[in-house]
This record gives C-alpha cells, sequence and structure tokens, in this order.
C-alpha cells in the first residue's frame, strides 16, 4: 500500500508541475497583455513602465521568471499584477465558501442520487422508475448556470422565498448560511442526481441478478436487507469512484459558474475574475489549486477502490 | 414424510410465449434420505428445486401445485412466513461458489448474517458459531479464515463454505443445486464425502440436483429422472441401474463411459433435442427420440409406479438390451 | 483618468448580477444600522460595485479610490468643497495660502499650517510632502507622471539620486520651496490632487499601503480595511488641529462613521437603496432599474453631471481614416439617441471634445444627424480602398452593447467590419500599443483627472502622445499648429480669454473629425429615506463628497 | 414442428434460441440487430427525430431572417419604430426596455438590448451552438479514437507518455482551461506555421471544446483496444504479416465502433452544454454573432425586465441537449445491451 501511496504521489506532483508550465506559457504567450503596461497606469512614460518591469522581475529570462513564481507559491508571497492582493490569501479567504457549496452540494446530490436511484431500479418499469429516468435526463441537459439564473429569478426575485446572492459565513449566522445556500446547492447538485441515479440503477439491475443476491435469499433474509446490505452496498462501487473524481473536478473548478451566478465569493469566483483580468499570478495560483484538489481525488479514490472492493489489491494499474 | 411435492407445475410468461419449465412433478423426501433429482440442462430440474423454497417467484411466474413440508404448503406461504423456513429448516448451496457469495464481505460475516437473520444472538457468539461451522465442514484454521474474503478461497473451499452457512441454523433438509458440477473431479469427491458425512451424522434430508450419474450413484438412496420438465422415471438407486424402467434412462446409462468394457468407436448418444418448452409435444415427450415408440405413445403417459412410458415390463427389459448393456438402440428397422 | 471603474469583473456576468432582495455582502459589519452614535453623527453604508485599487493616497488611480481619498487624506491645496463649477476652484488647506508663484513660473513657495497632527497623534511635518512625492516614484505610481516636471524628479526615480533636488522644506518654519524644469499651469490643480498628500514616513517608502493605510489628515480616518470586500472610515478625532490651524476650506465630516462594501450586483444594490438598508451606492441603477428608480424615488434620486466624454476613435494615420471625409461620415451616421439608450437615459448627447463643466466648453455641433443618407454620400465621394476594418471595445456589457451598436452602424454604411472584444482591464493597454495589428476604430471614454482642459487635449490629442505602450492619444492625431497653440496656452493661467481659445481649439479639432464622440455620461446620486438629501451633493471631480454626507 | 434446426444430427451444436424461427436469425449482423432494438425503442427515437427537427428549423434561419423578420441576426434597430397593436412604437424605448415578444412576423420574440430581432439570433445562434456542437465532437472523436489506439494497440512507453498527457488534460479544471484558452486566443487568433486562425472565428470555442473532451473518449477506448489487443484474431492478423496501421483500422477500429458512435452523440450534448457556458463566461463565441450561450448572456442583463431574453435561449439548449441524451441513451441500450460503455462524466 505505501509503495501505491509513493508511486501515485510522484505522479500527482508531476501533473502539477506539466500544468503549472502549461498555465505559465499560455499566458505569457497573449500579444500585449504585458502588466508592467497594466500597472503603470494610463499615461505611464515607457521609463516608468521600464521601472515596473524590473521590480516585477518580468524582465528575467521564461524559466526564471517560472522558477520564481513558482517559490512565491510555496511561500505564500505570490501577489497578484493588477490588484497587488495575496494570491495565496484570497485562495484562503476564498476556501469556506467553495467548501460549503461543494460539500453541501455533494451531500445533497449523494443523497438523492442513491434515493432515486434506488427507488427506480426496485420499481424498475414501473411508472416511478419512467418518471424519475425522465427527471433525471432533463437534469442532466440543464446548463447550469441557466438554472441558477432562472432559480434566483422565480424563487429568489419573483417570489421572494429565498435570499439573494452572496455568501454568508457559517460561523457567523448558521441558519443564514444554509438559507442563503439553498440555492446554490440545488443547482449544482441537480445535474450529478441525474447523473449518479442512472448509473446506480443500472448497476443495481445487473447485480440483482446475481448469484450471492440469490444465496442471501436462500439465507431467508428480508427483502429489504437484502436490496441495502448486498445489492445497493455492490452496486455504489462504481458511483462512489464516478462521485470522487466528479467531486474533485468541483472543487477544482467547476463551481466557477455557480459561485460566478450567486456572487459567493469563493475560490471559482476569484478564478473567473483572475482570468477576466488576465492576470497570471491568481490564475496560475487557482489553477494549481484546482488541478491538486482534481488529482487529489483521483487517488483517493484508487485508495478507496481498494477497501470497497477486496478483490482489488493495491499497487496493480489502477483501475482504467 | 419430511417433503413431499405434488403436482408442481412453474409456467414463465416470456416474450415469446409462455416457458412450460416444470410440468406436473411430484416426489417425496423422507428424513435423511438422499434424493437425486437427473437430467439434461433445461429440463426443469433447477426450477424445480428452487421453486421448493419459494426463490422462482416473480411476477412473469405462475406456479399452481404444493409443496407439503411440516404440515404447510410452502407455495402459499407470503414472502414473510417464507423467510422462516428458508435457512433454518430448508437449506439451500448453489452450482458456482465463486460467485455465490458476495466478494465485498468477509465469509464470517455473511455466515453470522444468516445466523442473526434468525436467532437474537450478539455478534460475537455468531462470529464463534461462524468459526465452529467452518471448523465443521474442514476449513484448516477457520479462526483466522473466518475473516478473509472469498476471493481468497479456492473454488472447492468456497463449497465448503457455502455447505458450513447452510448448516449454520441445522436445517432438517438441504437442497443441493448442482454443487459439483463446478468443481473438478478431486474436489468433487471431497465434497460429496462431506455431504454423505452430514447425513449419515445429522440425518440431514438433502436433495441433490446433478446431470452426472456419477455422482448419482455415490450418494443418492433414490432417484428421479427429468426431462422436459416432468419426472419421467423415479426409482431406488439399485432399480434405476439394473432395472431402469425409461427409455430415456436407458439412454442415460447407455452413454455412459465403461472401464469395465472396450473403448467403444464412438460414445452412444441420444438422437435429436429436447423439445422446445414453449410447445411441449403431445403425448410423450421423449417420442420424437424415442426409437420403440409407437402408436400409443401419443397419448400422454401417467407416472405409475416409477416410470412414464406404454411399453410392458417385459417389453423394456427386453428392448433396453444392447449388445449385453443397457442402452437405447438405434431404431432397427423392425 | 484610467477607465472610469477599474472593473474587475469577468466580463458581463458579475458586474451586472440581475437581482437581488437583501442586504450587501452578508459580512458588512454595522450593514443597516438605524441611525446611532452620538449627536448629528451617525453610522451609514455605502456599497460600490468595485471595490478601490489601492487605500493609499500615492497609489490610488480610480474615481472609486479618488471619493475616499478626497476627505481621508489633505493635500497642501485642494478642490473647494463645493457643487458644481465652483467645486473646480483651488483653495488653500494644509498650506496657509495659495503658492507664491516666481515671475518666470518655475518657483512655487507655500508654507505648512502649524502644529497640525495626523488621526494617529504625530505633527504634520513640512517633510512629509517631499517624502509623499518621493513615495510616488519609489512605489512606480501611475501618478509619478504628472510630478515629472519637479527638477531632480527623474534622478531620484532612477536611483541617480537619494532625494528629490527640486524640494527644499524646513520643518521649523513650514516652508516648502518647489522649483519646475520650465512652468506649468497645471501645477496647483496637481499639487490639489491626493498624490501629493503629505503622509508621515512611517508609510513605506515603495511599498502599497493598503493593508495598513497612514494616518489621516482629512475629517475621516481609515480604521479597518478587508480588501476587497469591505473599509470602514470614522470621524478623525485629531481633525481639530487642522481646523484649528485655519485649514476653513477643508469640510469637516457629517456623520460618524462610513462603511464601504462591495457588491457585484448592482441590482441588489439598487434595492438595498430603495429599502433603506443601504445608504448610499456609488455608481448608477443599471439600464433596466433606472425607470423605475426615477419614477418613485425622485425625492432622494437625482441625475449628476460629471466632466467625461465617450466618443470613437479612428486611426487618422492608415486607411480607411486618414480620408477626412470617411470621419465625417461616420460623425454623421452615429446616433446619440440610440447610445443613450443603452445608458438608460444617462447620457447627454454630445458633437465635441469638451464636456460640459469643464473650463472652455463651448457648445455647438458641427454635423447635425444622425443622417444616414449625408454620411453614405460623403463615403461615396471618398470611396475609400480598403473597406476591411476592426472595431476595438472592451467586454463590459454596456461598452459590448455600444461596440456591437458601433460595428452595425459601420456595415451599413458598406464597410467590412469585424468586431473585437476583449477583456475590460487589457483593453487601454492593448489599444494604446502601436505593435497591436489593425487598430482602426473603436470605442473610448476619458474622465478629467483635474478640472483643466490641457487635461482632454495633451494626453488624448497631441503628437507627443503618440507612445509605443500606454498612449492615449488612439487617434494617432499630430497636427503641428493645433499641437503648439496648445503648448502655448498652458503656460497661461486659466483667464477667460484662455478659455475662449480652448474653445476654438476644441472645434479645430472636430472640424478634422478626429473622434466621433457622442456622449457625456451623467451620474446620480440615490440616498436612503434617513439621510439629507439636500445637503448632499455631487462634486464635479471626485464624484459624491463624503463630507456632504448628513442624517435628516 | 418441422423447420427447427434441431434435425440436423450435429454433435454439441449449442442450442439455438427456443421458439424464434431460424430464417429471421440467418446472416443478420450485430447492426440489424441494433436497429431492430433500437426501432422498438420509441421513446429514443421520437426524441431523434426531434433533434433532426431543431437542426433543420435552425438551418432555415435565413429564409426566416429574409422573409418573415427582414433583418438580419446582428442588425440594430435601436431608435426604429415598428407598429404594434395598431400605434407606432420604439424597438427600444428611450429608457432602454426592449420590445416584448408579440404574435407578429417580426421581432415575434421582441427585441434585446441593441434592437436586434430575438427570434432570428435564436435561429442563427442555433446554428452555431449545434455547429460547435457537432464540429467539436468530431474532433474529439478523432483525436481520442487515434490516442485510444496507439495506446492500446503499442503499449509501451507510447501508451505511458500519452495515458500521462491524457491525466494532464484530465487534471486541468475543464472550464478554467476552456476559458484561459478562449480569452488568450480571442485576443491575438491562432497561428499554428501557415495555418492563420481568426480571432473570432468559430473554430477557436471548436478546438478547445474538442481538444478539453478528449481524455473523457480517449480512456474507454483505449481500455476497450487494451482487451481487445490480448484476443487471438490481433495475433492472427500479426501473424499474417499486416502492418500496426492495417490492423488497427481494419481488426481494431470496427470493435469499438459502438462505443465511438455512442460517445459521439453524447459528446455533442456535453459540447453543447460546455460551449453555452464558455460563452456565458465570455470565452466562448466570440461577439457579436449569436450562440446560444452568448444569448443567455446577453438576456442576463436584464433579466429582472425581460427574463424571456434569458429563458428562451435556455429551453432550447435544454431541448436539443436532452433530444441528443435520450437518443444517446437508446443508441448505446441498442448498441450495447449490456451497457459497459460507461461516459464517465
Amino acid at each position: 500500500m505505501a509503495r501505491f501511496i509513493v508511486r501515485r504521489t510522484l505522479g500527482m506532483i508531476a501533473v502539477l508541475f506539466a500544468i503549472s508550465v502549461i498555465v505559465f506559457l499560455i499566458f505569457n504567450v497573449i500579444p500585449n497583455s504585458d502588466p508592467a503596461a497594466r500597472i503603470a497606469g494610463k499615461n505611464a512614460n515607457p521609463a516608468l513602465i521600464a521601472r515596473v518591469t524590473t521590480d516585477l522581475g518580468l524582465d528575467q529570462p521564461l524559466p526564471v521568471q517560472y522558477l520564481t513564481m513558482m517559490k512565491q507559491i510555496f511561500t505564500g508571497e505570490l501577489t497578484s499584477y493588477a490588484s497587488s492582493q495575496n494570491v495565496v490569501e484570497q485562495i484562503w479567504k476564498g476556501l469556506p465558501a467553495t467548501f460549503s457549496l461543494c460539500v453541501g452540494a455533494a451531500v445533497l446530490w449523494m443523497t438523492l442520487a442513491v434515493v432515486f436511484g434506488y427507488l427506480s431500479a426496485v420499481h424498475a418499469g414501473k411508472f416511478t422508475d419512467r418518471a424519475l429516468t425522465v427527471l433525471s435526463l432533463v437534469g442532466i441537459s440543464m446548463p447550469v448556470f441557466w438554472l441558477a439564473a432562472i432559480l434566483l429569478y422565480y424563487l429568489s426575485f419573483k417570489a421572494q422565498l429565498f435570499p439573494t446572492s452572496s455568501y454568508v459565513p457559517l460561523t457567523k449566522d448558521p441558519a443564514n448560511w444554509a438559507y442563503h445556500l439553498i440555492l446554490p446547492w440545488i443547482t449544482l447538485a441537480v445535474l450529478f442526481v441525474g447523473f449518479y441515479s442512472r448509473v446506480l440503477r443500472s448497476n443495481m439491475l445487473d447485480v440483482m441478478n446475481e448469484d450471492y443476491v440469490r444465496t442471501a435469499r436462500a439465507k431467508g433474509l428480508g427483502e429489504r436487507q437484502i436490496r441495502i446490505k448486498h445489492v445497493l452496498r455492490n452496486s455504489m462501487i462504481p458511483v462512489i469512484t464516478l462521485f470522487g473524481l466528479d467531486f474533485g473536478a468541483v472543487v477544482g473548478g467547476g463551481a466557477i459558474l455557480t459561485e460566478t451566478v450567486f456572487n459567493l465569493n469563493g475560490v471559482g469566483l476569484y478564478a473567473g475574475q483572475a482570468i477576466g483580468s488576465l492576470d497570471l499570478p491568481p490564475l496560475i495560483g487557482v489553477t494549481m489549486f484546482g488541478a491538486f484538489f482534481i488529482v487529489l481525488f483521483n487517488t483517493i479514490v484508487d485508495v478507496l477502490y481498494a477497501f470497497l472492493d477486496p478483490r482489488i489489491r493495491l499497487g496493480t494499474a489502477a483501475p482504467a | 414424510m419430511m417433503l413431499s411435492v405434488e403436482n408442481l407445475s412453474v409456467r414463465f410468461a416470456t416474450d415469446g410465449g409462455t416457458v412450460h419449465a416444470v410440468d406436473d412433478v411430484s416426489f417425496e423426501l423422507a428424513a435423511g434420505e438422499i434424493l437425486a433429482i437427473v437430467g439434461e440442462s433445461g429440463s426443469g430440474k433447477s426450477v424445480t428445486a428452487q421453486t421448493v423454497l419459494g426463490l422462482t417467484r416473480a411476477p412473469n411466474t405462475t406456479i399452481t401445485g404444493a409443496v407439503r413440508f411440516d404440515g404447510q404448503d410452502l407455495t402459499q406461504l407470503n414472502d414473510r412466513q417464507l423467510r422462516d423456513i428458508r435457512g433454518e429448516r430448508i437449506a439451500m448451496i448453489f452450482q458456482d461458489p465463486m460467485t455465490s457469495l458476495n466478494p465485498v464481505y468477509r465469509v464470517g460475516a455473511q455466515i453470522a448474517e444468516m445466523i442473526r437473520a434468525h436467532r437474537d444472538v450478539s455478534k460475537g457468539e455468531a462470529r464463534d458459531r461462524a468459526v465452529e461451522l467452518l471448523a465443521s465442514v474442514g476449513i484448516p484454521n477457520p479462526e483466522r479464515r473466518v475473516r478473509s474474503y472469498p476471493h481468497e478461497f479456492s473454488g472447492g473451499m468456497r463449497q465448503r463454505v457455502m455447505i458450513a452457512m447452510a448448516l449454520a441454523l441445522d436445517p432438517d433438509v438441504l437442497i443441493a443445486d448442482e454443487p459439483t458440477t463446478a468443481l473438478d473431479v478431486t474436489v468433487q469427491a471431497q465434497i460429496l464425502r462431506l455431504l454423505e458425512k452430514l447425513n449419515a451424522e445429522r440425518g440431514l434430508a438433502v436433495v441433490m440436483i446433478t446431470h452426472d450419474l456419477g455422482v448419482v450413484a455415490e450418494v443418492a438412496d433414490r432417484v428421479a429422472v427429468m426431462y422436459a420438465g416432468q419426472i419421467v422415471e423415479d426409482a431406488t438407486l439399485e432399480s434405476l441401474f439394473y432395472d431402469p424402467k425409461h427409455p430415456y434412462t436407458w439412454g442415460l446409462l447407455g452413454s455412459l463411459a465403461r472401464l469395465d468394457q472396450p473403448r467403444p468407436v464412438r460414445l452412444a448418444q441420444i438422437a435429436g433435442q429436447p423439445p422446445s418448452l414453449i410447445a411441449p409435444p403431445s403425448g410423450c415427450r421423449f417420442a420424437p427420440r424415442c426409437p420403440h415408440a409407437f402408436e400409443k405413445c401419443a397419448e400422454p403417459p401417467p407416472l405409475h409406479d416409477g416410470d412414464r412410458c406404454w411399453l410392458d415390463l417385459e417389453q423394456k427389459r427386453r428392448l433396453r438390451d444392447v449388445d449385453g448393456r443397457i442402452g437405447l438402440r438405434r431404431a432397427v428397422a423392425t | 483618468m484610467s477607465t472610469r471603474r477599474k472593473s474587475l469583473t469577468i466580463a458581463c456576468v458579475t458586474a451586472l448580477t440581475a437581482f437581488g432582495i437583501a442586504a450587501c455582502g452578508g459580512d458588512s459589519g454595522g450593514g443597516g444600522g438605524e441611525a446611532s452614535g452620538g449627536g448629528k453623527g451617525g453610522d451609514i453604508n455605502v456599497t460600490m460595485t468595485s471595490f478601490p485599487d489601492y487605500i493609499d493616497p500615492q497609489l490610488s488611480y480610480t474615481l472609486e479610490g479618488w471619493e475616499v481619498m478626497y476627505n481621508v487624506y489633505t493635500p497642501l491645496l485642494t478642490y473647494k468643497h463645493a457643487k458644481g463649477e465652483a467645486g473646480t476652484e483651488v483653495v488653500p488647506a494644509l498650506a496657509k495660502a495659495l503658492p507664491e508663484v516666481s515671475a518666470d513660473g518655475k518657483t512655487y513657495k507655500l508654507t505648512l499650517r502649524p502644529n497640525m497632527k495626523y488621526s494617529d497623534g504625530t505633527p504634520i511635518k513640512a517633510s512629509d510632502f517631499t517624502y509623499a512625492i518621493q513615495r510616488l516614484f519609489k512605489a512606480d505610481s501611475g501618478g509619478s507622471v504628472f510630478y515629472e516636471p519637479i527638477v531632480g524628479a527623474s534622478e531620484y526615480a532612477e536611483g541617480k539620486a537619494d532625494t528629490i533636488a527640486g524640494i527644499k522644506t524646513d520643518d521649523a518654519t513650514g516652508d516648502i520651496t518647489i522649483s519646475l524644469t520650465e512652468p506649468n499651469g497645471t501645477f496647483d490643480g496637481l499639487l490639489a490632487l491626493a498624490f501629493a498628500a503629505p503622509v508621515p514616513p512611517t508609510t513605506p517608502l515603495d511599498k502599497d499601503a493598503t493593508p495598513k493605510p497612514p494616518p489621516s489628515s482629512g475629517p475621516f480616518m481609515i480604521t479597518n480595511v478587508e480588501a476587497p470586500q469591505t473599509m470602514t472610515m470614522e470621524r478623525n478625532p485629531n481633525f481639530q488641529t487642522v481646523k484649528d490651524a485655519g485649514a476653513t476650506e477643508v469640510a469637516d465630516a457629517g456623520v460618524d462613521k462610513i462603511t464601504i462594501t462591495q457588491n457585484k450586483s448592482n441590482s441588489a444594490q439598487v434595492t438595498g437603496v430603495q429599502q433603506n438598508t443601504i445608504d448610499f451606492m456609488v455608481d448608477p441603477p443599471d439600464a433596466d432599474r433606472l425607470a423605475e428608480v426615477k419614477a418613485k424615488f425622485s425625492d432622494r434620486f437625482r441625475m449628476e453631471d460629471s466632466i467625461n466624454t465617450y466618443y470613437f476613435w479612428m486611426n487618422t494615420q492608415t486607411a480607411p481614416f486618414n480620408d477626412l471625409k470617411v470621419r465625417q461620415a461616420v460623425n454623421y451616421a452615429i446616433d446619440p439617441e440610440a447610445l443613450n439608450r443603452v445608458f438608460g437615459g444617462r447620457l447627454h448627447p454630445t458633437q465635441q471634445i469638451l464636456p460640459p463643466g469643464m473650463p472652455g466648453y463651448e457648445e455647438y455641433k458641427l454635423y447635425p444627424g444622425p443622417d444616414m443618407a449625408k454620411a453614405k454620400a460623403l463615403l461615396a465621394e471618398a470611396n475609400p480602398a480598403d473597406k476591411d476594418i476592426t472595431v476595438w471595445t472592451d467586454d463590459e456589457p454596456d461598452r459590448k452593447r455600444i461596440g456591437e451598436y458601433y460595428h452595425d452602424v459601420l456595415t451599413q454604411l458598406g464597410f467590412n467590419a469585424t468586431l473585437k472584444v476583449i477583456a475590460g482591464d487589457v483593453y487601454f493597454t492593448t489599444i494604446g500599443n502601436q505593435s497591436t495589428p489593425d487598430l482602426d476604430t473603436g470605442f473610448s471614454d476619458w474622465f478629467q483627472d483635474f478640472p483643466h482642459p490641457d487635461d482632454f487635449f495633451r494626453p488624448l490629442l497631441n503628437g507627443a502622445s503618440i507612445l509605443p505602450t500606454n498612449g492615449n492619444n488612439f487617434s494617432r492625431v499630430s497636427i503641428p499648429e493645433l499641437d503648439a497653440k496648445m503648448d502655448k496656452l498652458l503656460e497661461q493661467q486659466l483667464t477667460d480669454d484662455v478659455k475662449k481659445q480652448y474653445a476654438e481649439l476644441d472645434k479645430a479639432y472636430m472640424e478634422q473629425a478626429v473622434w466621433a464622440p457622442y456622449g457625456n455620461e451623467e451620474f446620480t446620486t440615490f440616498l436612503s429615506e434617513r439621510m439629507d438629501f439636500d445637503k448632499s451633493y455631487h462634486h464635479l471631480l471626485f464624484n459624491q463628497d463624503y463630507s456632504s454626507f448628513a442624517l435628516k | 414442428m418441422g423447420g427447427l434446426i434441431g434435425e440436423v444430427e450435429a454433435p454439441g451444436e449449442p442450442p439455438l434460441p427456443v421458439g424464434v424461427p431460424a430464417e429471421e436469425l440467418r446472416g443478420s449482423s450485430p447492426w440489424r440487430l441494433a436497429w431492430m432494438r433500437l426501432r422498438r425503442d420509441r421513446m429514443a427515437l421520437a426524441f431523434g427525430v426531434l433533434f433532426v427537427l431543431i437542426v433543420l428549423v435552425c438551418l432555415a434561419a435565413p429564409l426566416w431572417a429574409d422573409h418573415v423578420a427582414h433583418t438580419g441576426p446582428n442588425q440594430n434597430h435601436i431608435t426604429d419604430k415598428v407598429i404594434r397593436d395598431g400605434q407606432e412604437t420604439y424597438v427600444v424605448a428611450p429608457d432602454g426596455t426592449p420590445l416584448g415578444p408579440g404574435l407578429h412576423g417580426q421581432f415575434l420574440l421582441g427585441a434585446d438590448q441593441n434592437g436586434r430581432d430575438v427570434m432570428v439570433r435564436l435561429l442563427y445562434g442555433g446554428r452555431t451552438s449545434i455547429f460547435i456542437g457537432v464540429i467539436a465532437a468530431l474532433v474529439t472523436t478523432v483525436f481520442a479514437v487515434l490516442v485510444g489506439l496507439v495506446c492500446g494497440y503499442y503499449r509501451g512507453w507510447i501508451d505511458a507518455v500519452l495515458s500521462r498527457a491524457l491525466e494532464v488534460v484530465w487534471a486541468f479544471p475543464v472550464l478554467l482551461l476552456g476559458i484561459a484558452l478562449g480569452t488568450t486566443l480571442s485576443l491575438g487568433g491562432l497561428k499554428i506555421g501557415s495555418l492563420v486562425v481568426a480571432g473570432d472565428s468559430l473554430w477557436i470555442p471548436i478546438l478547445i471544446i474538442g481538444f478539453v473532451y478528449v481524455p473523457y473518449m480517449a480512456r474507454p477506448i483505449r481500455g476497450e483496444i487494451l482487451a481487445l489487443r490480448e484476443k487471438e484474431f490481433v495475433e492472427a492478423a500479426v501473424a499474417q504479416g499486416k502492418g500496426p496501421i492495417r490492423i488497427m483500422v481494419s481488426e481494431l477500429l470496427p470493435n469499438v465502433a459502438s462505443t465511438i458512435i455512442v460517445f459521439f452523440t453524447l459528446n455533442i450534448a456535453n459540447n453543447m452544454l460546455l460551449e453555452s457556458s464558455l460563452s456565458f463566461l465570455g470565452a466562448g463565441v466570440r461577439p457579436p454573432n449569436a450562440s446560444w450561450g452568448t444569448m443567455i448572456a446577453d438576456g442576463y442583463q436584464t433579466i429582472y425586465t425581460a427574463p424571456h431574453l434569458t429563458i428562451v435561449p435556455g429551453l432550447m439548449i435544454v431541448l436539443t441537449v436532452l433530444a441528443l441524451n435520450v437518443f444517446g441513451d437508446g443508441l448505446r441500450d441498442a448498441l450495447d445491451p449490456r451497457a459497459k460503455i460507461r461516459l464517465e462524466h
């Protein structure tokens, strides 16, 4: 097991390194987005621009600039060119909002997905199953930001049931915290509820025909106990794998849209702004933050896979 | 009488039409007796066995007839009542041990689960009982192996676990649905020894479903031969092997490779295919493949004193003799 | 002045999250508290769509930033705390009187008022002014360009000298002498900017002081900053020392505490002020909410003039816009009424360079329109060979729509126009960079740095302002005789005759149709119920004057 | 009971499906079987037809523009006037509120803030969105199949390198990568050798979306090819001296054809969703051309006064993507009944 973890961490570092290089190159290739010119202000003369360039070390060769930037990330000094705010600090400040959104949405979509998937599998073919299938398919087909706009317009504005967008810290006012996050949770969760419930449904239908389910019945277990302890338990393995990958992707950047529309000042919103203003330091910071989570959760999923399904021995090639 | 099946019929409604898997099957199982049900695949023997424990109940199934056990008709019990029988009074083991155990739970836990489903015992007690059971079926150092997962056992060992699980609540009847088919010969023998020991020591009545006459010869007290959903012969072991009454049985015996005789050029086999169960032929179902069929066979023969065939006893004994062995000779231009 | 708002919003979305009910961001501290605090004071709540770029007098260079600095850091001179044109007059502040200017106009003498104290009690010394100017250069501030005429400034900037030769101060007597390399009629105005506001030497010389702003010399002091979400300003206890020293022109605070919060949703701000959970919103309500606000809240809402001009620049050095007729055709084709709708009726139509409220403004219209037929006729006459042009605009929602309108007008005129919409933050540096290809025409706006006509003509139309990077003369206008006239006028003080000549300069440029100007954006004052609507006023240079906030 | 194959006395003949007359099964390829299954799936077919209908309607955009609405998609009519129930009304009122929907040829769905006809833009926008969705799916398929084949066939270090590359693209937050590339390329366009792509051409969103989804498709294809690689018929082909290219194309590719087709349809749906997200964040289709995503972004500014400007384009996306998803599902069940293909979201 330890060997496996070491191998995967090395893989993770390699991937993160590759991503940091890619982002660095993408943004250094943009024509005339030279940060020095921008900082020097509107009617700066060449002398002032030259001074700003040397101060920011932008006249160094690219590799040197890249190394200094990487050093700044790990020492937490990375500051944005546009607004001179410390990037690491801003990301740190955005964490509560992003995590509240992602974790809350994850809990919502996993519970609903399991309930919907279980119901439509148990009542396969009947009305409940068909209704839930249609609902899931519609759920998969909706653009996240559009759903957010519609929910905000009808529920928050017209019906005034929910407050407007913006994040209320959990520590200050838990009730308000949840109240402000209900719509964002729903928006983020709808897509995954649709997808996961259908994956769970087809898995459960497969598992129901397995021999060990018949054995369980022959052991005199109750139908409900069989469905939950045996059928659901085994069908959840692929769903949990998917969850690991998707949760990483959502925390890593997928939440940009939801945070932007609901104006939750989390890492996603900060990422959106960083790109809007083509500001390299925050962008590298945010992308590394995102990629770290995606790769981290990929590894967690592989390790978790072994616990979920004892047949998988760690150290062999991770499941494709 | 421990268990008696009376006129059991099982029909499945499928897209292609209604499949008459089991058609008017009746047999009895005495306490401590080992009854073998033998037949080709698709003859309905597994369906019959599973229907006894109500495992074939499904929206598209219609089950008629009765399964009398301990004064109750199991076919009429609802799911709740049936659960008190399953595992407690009648236990079952299946053909493929590789897939019959849940891969993600430890073996001990699966056994304990069954015990706690029927007895109000603590987890610890159930676990200890599981260890005893594993020992009783001959699994080495059971204290450690109880914590192993199914994929950490060989086929034979896993079948032993299944048996251990079946014995957990000291049932009266064990239904074994082709328990040795998926195992290689040496392991097969061990499993059969184990079943015989359990039958002898505990008086456990066993219904052994198999298509292997070798297994039948080794363990069975009585044998029922099934063909196309019907029992065509019901006899004691001796009379089946030495005084078989039904041509199909002759065909089965004839196609056995014999050590005590010169190797034939080609093994004899029964011509033709088992009939479609969607539109079963009227009259004797074996008639299309029976070289001795005659007009009477157009009428469906009843099962009386152990045999479902219109030939009289004398004709049977004469026609079954093929070159000094029991066999089903190709129709001679008689 | 750099773009009107240093908007960090990405494209269309965050700037205009279209609706909302509750008050601004939850962690807004004293949000929405009713009148509290002693006497006529109070604790009021202000929201901005974009937080100030820096809370540092020497670095801040956006409207939002200057609005805060005006009543926190007092320079030697300041602009009169008054409504309308009166507010463009320069009056003495920390200095006893207006500067004595030498005959050759190159030496300025001022004296600092005695025993004044910053908000943290440190005494205000004459050398603090030198320190402030030094900070401008060491911290690479955008405003340092204005103070380069001071002798020894560029040497100090490049590090060749460790003090600025041209500034002599005597802390005992408070005398300050500044010598310039050549006379500059606007220098009084420059001394009145926040850039030149003295700060104690404890302020970091070459770093942004936003995390811990320097102590204040104005009516308010900064007590808490959490950029870019929220900050609080409170009454400066030591401001009395400045008033006792005779600085009567520097207005006092009308409320005890102001909490400023960033709220990305304009609509949420509008609703907040309507429901009195927000006391003042800095930005004007969006087009789609403006009608409703005008109708229902006329008792606490009004339009305000602001000195700015919105125009389309045309590259006069390359085809097809090097032909005067083509440029005139564009002026005929543009319909200010259409663009006014993009601002929801907040655009005062115009067709000249200087905006109303700027000294030297005389209204005229050379190309009465919209007259598509005349425009097409002119274009047919000119018959430019190169019809492929690129139209540039910025991706902020209202500017994108202006760009789309202009692109459609040019297409109807027969041009083969492609629209290029780029990120707001890099727009001006991109079109200001000569190496960018296809710079034919596009959107631009200009907000005055200080109320002097030269601040419109020099950076935008003078030949010398065509720079390799960061130039603002997007039309690349270089007319030697008009440049010479501009330089001559700069040396004279702003008399009525000089204003007349600036008006003629305006018309001269428009005869060359160097731009297609279409409007001057009007700002708004929108207050909550409890605020004194009549007392509050809009300052021409610094937008809302925070010292005019008061509760009813 | 004639006609049953049973008559032929061949030892070990596997029992044929019970009760199905012989003729029907003779010589039907997997595609015919799949078509038979698909034909029975009413819902999938219905939605398939719906998708084709939407495509046709959008393709007919010029007809509607010229003959009914008499305006192009980008034409501003801010200060024009239109006759609405009797009297002349401004297309965009002085205070900036645009004309609402009404049962007229012109401005059927009303105008947007620039006075452009929303219905015309919706149809042209549909063309753009669907065009990007389909072509990007092609791009993804080509790359994914290439990578999948090469990895699966050659294995060894080529597989390791390409898989690591896939992992890097996979680890990149999809939206961040899309926006970053979108905003950067829109500034200066793309110059690869002699090939010059203008800053505002549709090819930029197409290449970005196509590229970003390659890992989602390449991984499962690689998995299947790896499994197929072990099969005897591949060894046989090698033994016959066939070159790697021929093996990959003629032996391996047909076997993953059904996976590719299923992924292709579901990929179009995902691409349209990603395109709308990118356009919403200003990094997808460049103004002034319309796509459903940009229309939602524009309409979003005035959702308070004119909600239909946001709702209608969104509904069109949902309808089209739903049609593709349902049809794709039907296709997957038909082509691969044991549904082993999982489109990992």
